[in-house]
């Protein structure tokens, strides 16, 4: 079923990042990197960035690594397992395979080979506040004048736009009919005139960004792709987006499960382990199985990814994404349930993994968003 | 909509009466705070509202009988009432003084006890916080071990209670300490009442993981206490802890405070979105919404039926349990569909005022989510759900272990 | 809440039933009556005539007992809780509100008189096989010819189609275009030339018919109504039958936990009582848990039906059908598993309870039909 | 669709062959009994299908080694074989005699018993039984009662077996009985062969609610079996039973069978209904369908993972429990789904050819019910699920209790 070359490279990552979380990334380091802006460690940036870790979603084409999307999940998955929270999502994966996906233009090139390198951070500025999770939903416009392209509109959840140093932002053509939309995706500097950016902390101590664009010039290089396929593209780099976001999902679910069997062992109630109560046990086993259940949608993700396009692509994430979605945010809850009123404490990992799982299961689309998703592409399969 | 079924006029036009008082009198600093779900309010603000109610003819304690200075109501009144609280954003009752330490000295208490206590909690001038679980006795009260020694007039306390809310901003604490180890665990138990600003006492927050401040521990090293400071008789205290938890119970299962949190998602599920979609026009949202509201329904009507059933009505002891229950079961998965409902809004943890280009949106930036967070905690509180359901196995089943 | 003379009335009915059903319905008897056509008792029927139980539905107008809906469900409870079949839900519930909300007419009147006397059996044929659970989806044409009107068409689901001795026919009028059509009900007596019936037994041990309809004649005073009001009309009557089911169900709910209980509790596996097992004590208050809130929505049923007309009253009904339906079914396979091998025994009552919810669910409207129902007019309602 | 990942072109061209072998050589009125999830087949039709396999190289046993008379196959091959039956609608292998004595022969049997016994099995002369279960023990086992007494040759057993599936088609039974009563409760357990036609065994059917016949009780009253029955020592039973359960709860997960009545339900589903509305445009049903696909396609990649899995795989023995648990929960689920999709044709207890008005819909009266009430047994029978729940708790996650 697996190649053994792909197993051992598996192997290597995992340990590679295990390792460098373990000695860098404990609960209170976590903590207080956290609690100070920019909201990430930039000596873990460019140490991850010197480890090649960057340039492994970033296909051999462009200068990167071309890594199997199973192995960059792997990564992804140890860093859901260390509530690891950092701008590689936005730029190394999620940007990177944007711009992979339109980069037929040698400014594409140019910020793929910064991007692997960690010299360059870019954010997708790609949601709009009214539009939830509708990628068609765009009211960002650009229009020409003066011979440049204005982009003016509103964008969130812009994941590290206080770390970023450009947006990469996605705006409609003005003057579209209904019937016949055309988009266009530029990259464009944070420092422009024009681009206000609000930058918050979100709940699972990350950090993002609400965008305005007022009149932000676009000029012709920044302009890295215009054409009726954009929404197409953007929708199949999202998801890999969707399958990193589940794989760092079920790597939570893995450690919180973890760390609640190791609460139950060494927790007495009662004058018993509460391991020993049977209606515990049996809902730690629920817990148990969907994990395994999830481990392995995620791996058919990678799969999804790798060995087709389009719908058959679509429909496996979006099944991913929503069961896993639902079973981590459950196993979080009932995480916190069996630890009783110590599940509540600060101190305690357990409500942080509630928090960033919570946080995950939201981003680019929730639960609800996939099952729609799904549900919309079965009716038009064949039966 | 559901609609649960009026009462007779008479308490229809109390429940009228009861809203525009709310409507007209409540502080607008007040009601925000209650909308946002804050649950840790000020001590000034609790005691504004309170006093406010006081002044209306004892409103604040409304289970009290009029002799106490109560408004003397019926059941159905009280329930009236605070569905009205509830609905009108209004703060909760103060649990501790009123909802709790009162009825028990009704019931227990000494008349001197009565007298010199009494007074300050129906003024808001003494604040109370109750002192039960203790570290390595979460739900199981029997084991507590914060010991209580005879010297003299006095007793000397020593030990820590855990999970106290409000310790920080209360003068007294009541609570369970152990007198005697020779007895079975459940019997050498007493009700016990320590001035906080005793010397000896330290109140230690604890951090939960959402920020907010409801919880402590409270140490006790070499605290006297007067002997006239025992409620009942010494080694009374377990039966009367089980009478107080009682009461606590049905305070816990927040149906009207989950029917005010499910008006405010109603309103953003209905909420036109300039250049979107209806949250409600999502069907899949939309089911999950319809849902929560069945099972609230269900929720209230059972709690009426317990609370001011007819003669068929089931056995109210283990009623208790299953509104705990359900009521914080439900009261999670409205949290958890509010801040699902806000979206990318859910993520933000700042306030409104704060946020970027959100301005003109329905949806709340922050505090969906943190509620989702803090009720968590409900499920685990005031006897976990596990307890409870131990309970309703035992006394109303019959299953025996 | 509840005012006294309801609550001594209510304990009076259910008394009354009890005492009826322990005397003449065990579960021995049963299996007997059960195993022979017509498949209900016709001694019990005389008897329940007797009694008055079939004029409980009827009101007082119309020479019944005009019982509130509240005592009506008292009654169906019962009949839940020993799983009891006969014509009563669809002749004296059914049929006898349809034909009260139309019986502006003489022979409206008369079969009322019959049913409620027990003389006559009326089944409603409402339902048709495309149709699932669509009251608007009516293919049965009614066309004037010669002077009668002849009723064409297909039925399905006809309750006790075998003992009935009128059809309760719903019809289109031939002709109708889509933005206005409509409707009649009419009053066929099952040997009228051209009305042809296949019988079965359904799972639940009671009987139905599908019902072929080849140019019935429906002669002048047979239509019982015509008029746009026809399908709000039908729907009102249907409200009170989903209302009587859930009842049914509910106490189904209350009987499968109470034996479920009494098996745990003399069952010894591993040494032990099986209901000294925690994880299966904690999963009988669920099942517990569950019969109370169904027991709630189910008397806020029929204070729905005797104090609301339309959406007020649909929306309380769906309410309740989907919940307590889906609960319902869910505390069957649980008391099964419960069960462990003896829960699949023929000799055991569980089974058969499975059985029987599992028909009441789908009847008038399963589970999912109602929940769609209920979402559809939560849209239409103010927020 | 969701599918699942094709195997080297290798196994795919084996999947191909087995498919068209299926496709050509299945006599239909089996395939139509199959397709309408019919558990109890005649002997005759098992026997007619079992020799068209074993004429075809030996497939009826599909993990015997070539020496016995099977294929040779590796996991692989059987994993598809397995799949392509189920899809192709083709009976379920003989369970007792290929799966499980087989197997059970090759570990602990004596030479002498393999000749003796497997070539009747591979050529379906000989039917198989299972006696594990007894009454007062179900998942119980290690307390079973059924009793062997030593008497010169021979032993003598006395007691009954109970859900013994088909006791009534079968020449034979196998099973664990206690030959010892001093040793610890499961060292006294021995597994024996026992010819059904030996004085003294009588089977009784057990009548389940869905009035098919499947399972019996087996009375032994002085039965006399020749020592050279026994298979591995006298004691080794309780091992023996271990093993041969593992086996059993491979099968138990039933991913393939319920995948054919998923593709069944979902041909259901996207059928045009003349004058209707499909299935699959009813949102709530089509919610539902997709998470039942959803959850058998997980299911089915934990499986590949656990059988066929790489060097990472989980432990495979708690791994059998999660597949039973998984696998019966969804299968049930489906079959509910199944029933429910019938809407009205649901209710009806006959077969479509006595079906009155039904004549021209998609939808099958009876059956879908019908194997909704009778698959309620799969997670109970083999271990329940709860017995499941308790290994994968007690083994795989270290909770002792």
């Amino acid at each position: 079923m697996i190649d053994q070359s792909t197993f051992e490279q598996q192997s290597l990552i995992e340990d590679a990042a295990r390792r460098f979380l373990e000695k860098n990334y404990s609960f209170e380091k976590r903590r207080e990197i956290i609690a100070e802006e920019p909201g990430y460690s930039t000596d873990h940036w460019r140490e991850m960035a010197q480890l090649g870790w960057m340039l492994l979603p970033i296909s051999a084409e462009f200068g990167g690594l071309g890594g199997s999307t199973a192995l960059v999940l792997t990564l992804l998955k140890e860093f859901g397992r260390t509530l690891y929270v950092s701008p590689y999502l936005a730029s190394a994966v999620t940007s990177a395979r944007i711009i992979e996906k339109m980069a037929a233009r040698p400014v594409g090139q140019q910020i793929l080979e910064k991007i692997g390198s960690g010299e360059v951070i870019v954010s997708p500025a790609i949601y709009e506040p009214q539009a939830r999770y509708d990628l068609n939903n765009v009211a960002t416009t650009a229009s020409t004048a003066r011979g440049a392209i204005l982009l003016s509109g509103a964008k969130t959840a812009v994941l590290y736009g206080n770390a970023a140093s450009h947006l990469l932002v996605l705006a409609q053509n003005a003057g579209n009919h209904e019937s016949h939309r055309e988009f266009s995706l530029h990259l464009i500097p944070k420092d422009t005139e024009g681009v206000q950016l609000t930058h918050y902390r979100t709940h699972d101590g990350a950090r993002a960004s609400d965008v305005k664009l007022d009149n932000v010039e676009s000029r012709d290089p920044q302009m890295i792709w215009q054409g009726e396929q954009t929404l197409t593209e953007i929708s199949q780099a999202m998801n890999l987006a969707n399958a990193a976001i589940s794989a760092e999902l079920v790597g939570a679910m893995e450690a919180t499960l973890e760390l609640t069997l190791d609460f139950v062992k060494t927790r007495t109630q009662f004058g018993q382990k509460l391991s020993s109560f049977q209606s515990l046990q049996h809902r730690l086993v629920d817990m148990y199985m969907r994990c395994q259940m999830a481990e392995s949608l995620s791996r058919e993700t990678a799969r999804a990814i790798d060995s087709f396009r389009g719908a058959e692509q679509d429909i496996m994430v979006s099944a991913a994404k929503c069961e896993i979605a639902r079973a981590a945010l459950l196993n979080a809850e009932e995480a916190i349930q069996l630890h009783g009123a110590m599940g509540m404490m600060d101190e305690m990992a357990v409500g942080h993994y509630l928090k960033r799982v919570f946080s995950l299961s939201l981003l680019f689309g929730d639960a609800d968003y996939h099952q729609a998703r799904y549900r919309s592409l079965r009716l038009k399969a064949a039966s | 909509m559901l609609r649960a079924p009026p009462f007779n006029s008479e308490l229809e036009d109390f429940r009228h009466t009861v809203r525009e008082f709310i409507r007209v009198n409540l502080p607008d600093h007040i009601r925000q705070q209650v909308a946002a779900e804050k649950m840790d309010l000020p001590r000034e603000d609790q005691v504004c509202w309170h006093r406010i109610l006081r002044d209306n003819g004892g409103w604040c304690c409304p289970a009290w009988p009029k002799e106490h200075g109560g408004p003397g109501w019926s059941d159905e009144q009280q329930y009236v009432f605070e569905q009205e609280l509830a609905l009108g954003n209004a703060p909760r009752l103060m649990i501790y003084g009123v909802g709790m330490l009162g009825p028990t000295l009704f019931e227990y208490g000494s008349e001197q006890q009565r007298e010199r206590i009494l007074p300050d909690i129906l003024n808001a001038d003494t604040f109370w916080c109750q002192g039960f679980s203790e570290p390595g006795s979460g739900s199981d009260l029997a084991s507590l071990n914060c010991r209580m020694t005879p010297d003299g007039d006095e007793y000397i306390v020593n030990g820590s209670k855990i999970w106290t809310s409000e310790a920080h901003l209360a003068d007294w604490i009541f609570g369970l300490f152990r007198s005697s180890v020779e007895a079975r665990k459940q019997q050498g138990i007493t009700f016990l009442l320590i001035d906080l600003a005793s010397p000896g006492v330290t109140v230690r927050p604890l951090k939960i993981f959402e920020d907010t401040h409801e919880v402590n521990q409270v140490f006790f090293d070499q605290v006297r206490v007067p002997k006239e400071n025992v409620v009942g008789r010494l080694g009374e205290g377990w039966e009367i802890g089980k009478y107080l938890l009682s009461l606590e119970r049905f305070g816990t299962a927040e149906v009207s405070r989950t029917k005010a949190t499910m008006q405010r998602l109603t309103e953003l599920a209905f909420a036109e979105i300039p250049g979107g979609t209806r949250l409600i026009d999502h069907v899949d949202f939309a089911e999950r919404f319809c849902r929560a509201e069945r099972a609230l329904h269900a929720l209230e009507m059972t709690e009426r039926r317990i609370l001011l059933g007819d003669q068929r009505a089931e056995s109210i002891g283990t009623g208790a349990s299953m509104l705990k229950i359900r009521g914080t079961e439900i009261q999670s998965d409205v949290f958890r569909l509010t801040a699902e409902a806000s979206a990318h809004f859910a993520h933000i943890d700042i306030p409104r005022s704060q946020a970027g280009c959100h301005s003109d949106s329905p949806y709340q930036p922050g505090d969906a989510a943190r509620n989702y967070f803090n009720y968590r905690k409900t499920p685990i509180y005031s006897g976990s759900n596990e307890i409870q359901r131990n309970i309703i196995a035992k006394l109303e089943l019959d299953l025996r272990s």
